[in-house]
């Protein structure tokens, strides 16, 4: 194995220093338990927005963590959702008398950890609502699965959630746009080389030169198919299929286009992709009127990448517009 | 023989030995069909439980310390098994209660009120490749030795046998629960690392009454 | 080789289009030939700004085109410096009649090919100066080599000096700017891993899994030296201590510190690096005023990172704050 | 006998043959010491190059055909030896001038121009492990066989040894230009991948000259 760290067991509290060193003025980081806020949380009057998760998706969750998005991100073990009492104590932290949001991702380690921190939070007196985030078609929602997961459409939730909040839209109203959003991505995503998590020091799957995985997930999982590898404008179409079909996206549309890298893809290859995607959505009658394009939701160093679609409307891409000001996004301000 | 504090410390810290020990093996069956973080996460909460274990006070009951390793595993552990084995040891201190003692039906009500306490978390069910599948025949199979009078040691024996094959019976499956569930066929051939590891724990049960029974028998 | 493309021949046009996809109202691309501008360009009376140079190193130059920064990058072949024919049509594009500033990473080619480009266009009556960056501590500057690399530094010349000419300084006074901004900044980098470049197919190096290069290009050119792996924070000290020294940075400097990630290196791991060097510099009184982190001058998908130390002053931070609207860099709009 | 524009179009076609045969050499020679892309590079503009020459006029002169070569060079190629053996060319075309055949003494001008042209372009000196180390000893073995009274095609072939000695030579050296002088002392071993790309474009002129005066002596 070979990465850029000193001790695999330090690499989240080292990776959270750096953060604060980095993001000063922006961000504070507590430790003990561990968290990340927005320098100036609580914001009175505000409805908190807190998620979190595993570590090694960054710049997910501590990268959106600032005016307009995130109030707090709670950073777990590599690949491992956080404990109840980080959740609580940043629950509390950010609560500014509104309530707090907890934006979590569909995966049965955050949704049972973050459902205990909302629980004990309650017990403090502090209004926590959630939303559960399960953008990924390549899992089928049935009772033959844990549902859906939750994956790169995480961000757009958090920044337009994190939008309506900063604009003073109560608990339930920042909720419900949560929910909306959510309702409205579909993502996908493939990987060409597994990610390897420190304490592990192996790959996390075994994969050929000629190999590919489709439908993967953010965290070393398997995909749904191994298929031989492609070129990328089949491999776009592979994963765009059944975000299409899934929601469905129709002619006329508007929509936000999202390709996502997994963290060791590089930024010449992401734009080959969105080219694609962009131009077989031109060629069905929906228009992209917004776009983001980078590394946000990542799985260490995987190679791959994924496509979200947001079907937008006009409070949507307002709230999309508005200024956003934290370490891996920013506009407006 | 009825089995008391100084039971449960030795089967915790037997606990946190074998998953130590079998931690590489519990991240390589995750990384096969999860995201390769299970052996890790009990390794970090059974030595956080560990490292606590001194500061038990000399009277404290068994349920305070399965207590103690609830709420320690639910603090440090994250991720699934967190909080399912942490509800597990918390329900299971709920019904040992006050006593001082565990008897043998003392030992199949927390053995069921674990298994209940991970089913109301987690959902699950027989056949979904979970933890679940290790726990409900350990549980029913302790049932069966009490029923069948067996002492103390003989039920955890049986349920740890019962753990074991239980754990290897997930093997065909494919798995309804859990980071499994996603990769439908794909998880065929593989045991759910949860069941393992609870086998494993369920087995240091065993072994460590079987040591205190034979050290009672001896002195 | 397992790479996100369609053909090694169209890596360049298939990425270009996905950037124009990606930023339309922020871009334009133009083709035959091709090079990316400002979608308002020229101004009137504004320096003109390009760079530009082998592709490869997204976001570099394309990624930094846009207010407040560049008015054109002109991408080349991968790892190849582009031809004086899009070098020309670029500066021809962007000349508001304050002149442009040619700003040009030091090699060989990227240097013959821009002066070649500069001749021309000063045969058309425009009058251009150029920069050239050559930041890389790791060469020598001497007769015995083709004197130091353009690196990572090249982002903090483009930002500073684009903020230069959006306030309305002259060209003589960009081109000043410019070359300050090159005086004060040194960086150093390292590798994992090598970069493939598709036509060739192969990683650029073979080193082992137990190997680092110390003291490499962006070129997927081996480095000065081959090492055992170290510890993140022990290869920090390797690569800071030459920059340090060379300038050299004193106790009571203020810099900016950067912590580049060069393409397949995950975000996580880049802050463990940061958090050393920041500790590093406070520990010999070097106060950290600025920050940057994350993937901006890249090599493909290598991994592997550089530290960029600029020595700073009022008016440098001044115009490192200015307002800046690119696809990779964006702040105060 | 003097060789005549029909000579530099056999020249350019076999050249752009050769570069196109050796490109997977050429980039595995600039992998070892340079960034990897010299043969890819030399094959695109090579082949630009051949897609121009049916546009050329029936009267074209050599020195107009060389110009076209130069101008296609550097509008394709790119990289370091994009502008600098675009340069050789631009500056050959220019001593071949107004010629509409070459004799050895013109062949001498034509290279020891097209050399110039580099060294002013590159500012190399010998022995920096260049392509300047090719087309020095082969301007210089181009001038010897001249004075001695060869012919045109043993002037060339004459500059094709010395250039592919001259490219031999480069491999234990240090560079002192080009990417490879980033790598001191680990440029050690590896031939320059300039030297060897000019010393197969020399080897082509002279395999070309060759073939003309058999055939014109046959005919
Ligand atoms: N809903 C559930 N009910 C019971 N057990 C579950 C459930 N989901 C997951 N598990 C158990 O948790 C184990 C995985 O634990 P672990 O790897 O530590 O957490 P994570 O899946 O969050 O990485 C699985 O092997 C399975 O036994
Ligand atoms: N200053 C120079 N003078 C002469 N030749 C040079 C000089 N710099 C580089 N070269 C030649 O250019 C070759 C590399 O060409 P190429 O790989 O196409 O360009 P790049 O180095 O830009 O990738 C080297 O092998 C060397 O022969
Ligand atoms: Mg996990
Ligand atoms: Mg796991
Ligand atoms: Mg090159
Ligand atoms: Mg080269």
């Amino acid at each position: 194995m070979k990465k850029l760290i000193n001790d695999p067991r330090a690499v989240v509290d080292e990776a959270v220093a750096g953060i604060a060193a980095a993001h000063k003025g922006l961000l504070v980081v507590q430790t003990d338990p561990t968290f990340i806020a927005r320098a100036d949380a609580p914001t009175k009057g505000k409805v908190g927005l807190v998620s979190g998760g595993g570590s090694g998706h960054e710049p997910l969750h501590g990268g959106f963590v600032g005016y307009g998005m995130l109030d707090a991100a709670v950073p777990g073990a590599v690949f491992t959702s956080p404990t109840p009492d980080p959740i609580l104590a940043a629950t509390k932290a950010v609560d500014g008398g509104a309530g707090v949001l907890h934006i979590v991702k569909n995966y049965t380690g955050d949704v049972l950890n973050f459902e205990t921190a909302a629980d004990l939070a309650s017990a403090e007196d502090i209004e926590v609502r959630s939303v559960i985030v399960d953008d990924d078609v390549a899992v089928k929602d049935s009772l033959y699965t844990a549902g859906r997961r939750g994956v790169a459409g995480t961000v757009l939730v958090e920044k337009i959630a994190g939008a309506a909040a900063e604009r003073g839209d109560s608990l339930d109203a920042v909720a419900a746009i949560a929910e909306k959003v959510n309702g409205q991505v579909r993502s996908m995503g493939m990987a060409l080389t597994a990610p390897i998590v420190p304490h592990a020091g192996e790959p996390s799957f075994d994969i050929a030169e000629d190999e590919i995985e489709i439908g993967i997930g953010i965290h070393g999982e398997p995909g749904r198919v191994r298929i031989p590898l492609e070129p990328a404008d089949a491999i776009v179409d592979r994963l765009l299929d059944p975000i299409l079909e899934d929601l469905p996206f129709q002619s006329g549309d508007k929509v936000l286009l999202f390709v996502n890298g997994m963290g060791g893809t590089p930024l010449v290859e992401l734009y080959i992709a969105f080219r694609r995607a962009a131009e077989v959505l031109e060629g069905k009658g929906i228009e992209v009127t917004r776009t983001l394009v980078g590394n946000y939701v990542t799985s260490l160093e995987m190679q791959g990448f994924s496509i979200s679609v947001l079907k937008l409307d006009d409070e949507l891409t307002e709230l999309w517009d508005a200024p956003v000001q934290t370490a891996a996004l920013r506009w407006g301000r | 023989m009825a089995l008391g504090t100084g039971w449960v410390v030795d089967w915790v810290r037997a606990s946190a030995e074998v998953v130590k020990e079998h931690r590489t093996e519990l991240v390589r069956l995750d990384r096969e069909i999860g995201d390769g973080d299970h052996g890790e996460n009990l390794d970090r909460g059974f030595s956080a439980v560990v490292a606590k274990l001194d500061g038990i006070e000399a009277d404290a009951t068994p349920g305070a310390v399965l207590k103690l390793v609830a709420t320690t595993l639910i603090s440090t552990v994250g991720g699934a098994s967190g909080p399912l084995l942490g509800t597990a040891y918390l329900k299971g201190a709920g019904a040992a209660g006050a006593a001082t003692e565990l008897d043998a039906d003392a030992l199949v009500a927390v053995l069921t009120a674990a298994r209940d306490g991970v089913v109301l978390r987690g959902k699950a069910e027989s056949g979904d490749k979970t933890m679940v599948d290790a726990w409900t025949p350990a549980v029913d199979a302790a049932a069966a030795a009490r029923d069948a009078g067996g002492s103390e040691a003989e039920v955890l024996a049986a349920a740890a046998d019962a753990a074991e094959a239980g754990a290897a019976a997930t093997e065909p499956w494919v798995a309804r629960k859990g980071r499994a569930s996603y990769l439908g066929e794909r998880a065929i051939g593989h045991r759910d690392p949860g069941a393992q590891s609870s086998s494993l724990i369920l087995r240091a049960a065993a072994d460590t009454a079987a040591a205190q029974t034979a050290a009672a028998t001896e002195g």
